[in-house]
């Protein structure tokens, strides 16, 4: 399956892009899986599973690494917000 | 109600002025206006998730209307490198009570400095970092 | 700071902006905004006491000086005959932070709603008549 | 002795002026004294003795009518403050 992925701030720096197509085999996964999956490249993408108090957003809305990602799906990984 | 992000700035007595224009009951805008502040700051960029944010101030706002009587709230919040001294955001709030301008203003404003879905870059002469999540509620 | 009372209009932008462009610190500023109401008033008309208002103005923005740090605060409040939509009156106030700003900010506002020497005389179409203390906070 | 009189609101309506000069025999009156005074002048007057919550401030400080009035000061009348 496919999905949309988004890193704001420091990863958005850090990778050299703010977002990606994934491509990932079977029909679903977690978020936590994905995170594990895009940190399995090696660096700098390594940092996705040493990053503390990493956020997940599943289509827009703040979700846990246990939420189920599916085809189409628009998952955004970042920091904690530091407000406007 | 309103909101806009946005890098330009805005004209915040065009906006009270605006928010008031089409009731006859608003007898109060309570607003707030937060800058960059100067000192140590050379600069500030702000980041945002275009969509998700949107939607959570949109879902603040409407938060804000269901615990008070309001008459029109307008957000407008910039994104992008900002220098001392310029207009970050406004939130003004029409009521026709005081009280209710007051506190929803401040509600929103709350929730901006401290849950809403932006990313701080702080510039300083000793170099350029991201702001941590428990430092960033010092600021105005 | 910087009290008015006066019988013109007034541009809360420009006021905003000019209370902060002093101060590097300033990160916040909250105002609020009065309106006359419309509704069944046709227009209403606020007399003040040359000098006492002014002074007892003065005394309740010190004191909010000496409750919250505060970096500038702008009052103006107009008098004579005002219609429904109209700007009654502006208090601005800067701080370094938004708590500071907004709770001064209301402080002086109700001061002024209920204790300032100011008399309000409404016109309806039932007539004109001078505004009773007791019912007088109802508004805005 | 002289002092100056402002009236405001409904009281300066009812009297047709804002102000007026009082010469009042003696050095020193209280406030109260100084309305009955000018109250027993007659009609329109005659409404500061009946005026419910008159308020009274000398040389613009709110004072009770127990207040000392002397030569030169400025005296005002009028009705309970409505705010801005």
């Amino acid at each position: 399956m496919t999905v949309k992925v988004l890193y704001f701030a420091g990863l958005r720096e850090a990778f050299g892009t703010g977002s990606e197509e994934i491509v990932f085999p079977g029909g679903v996964v977690t978020a936590g899986g994905l995170r594990d999956h895009i940190a399995g490249r090696g660096e700098p993408w390594a940092q996705l599973a040493r990053a503390r108090n990493l956020r997940c957003a599943v289509n827009q809305a703040m979700v846990g690494f246990d939420a189920v990602v599916q085809e189409g799906d628009e998952v955004a990984f970042f920091p904690p917000v530091t407000g406007g | 109600m309103s909101i806009s992000i946005q890098e330009a700035d805005f004209d915040s007595g065009a906006e009270i002025a605006t928010l008031t224009a089409d009731s006859a009951d608003a007898g109060a805008v309570a607003s707030f206006v937060g800058l960059v502040r100067g000192g140590e700051i050379r600069a500030m960029t702000l980041e945002h998730y275009p969509g998700m944010t949107e939607k959570a101030l949109a879902e603040i706002v409407a938060e804000a209307r269901r615990r008070w009587e309001l008459l029109g709230v307008r957000v407008i919040h910039r994104v992008g490198r900002l220098l001392p001294g310029e207009r970050i955001v406004l939130v003004a709030v029409a009521s026709t009570h005081r009280q209710a301008a007051f506190a929803a203003c401040e509600f929103i404003m709350d929730y901006l400095k401290t849950r809403a879905p932006f990313w701080k870059r702080e510039e300083t002469t000793a170099g350029s970092r991201w702001v941590d999540a428990r430092e960033s509620d010092d600021e105005a």
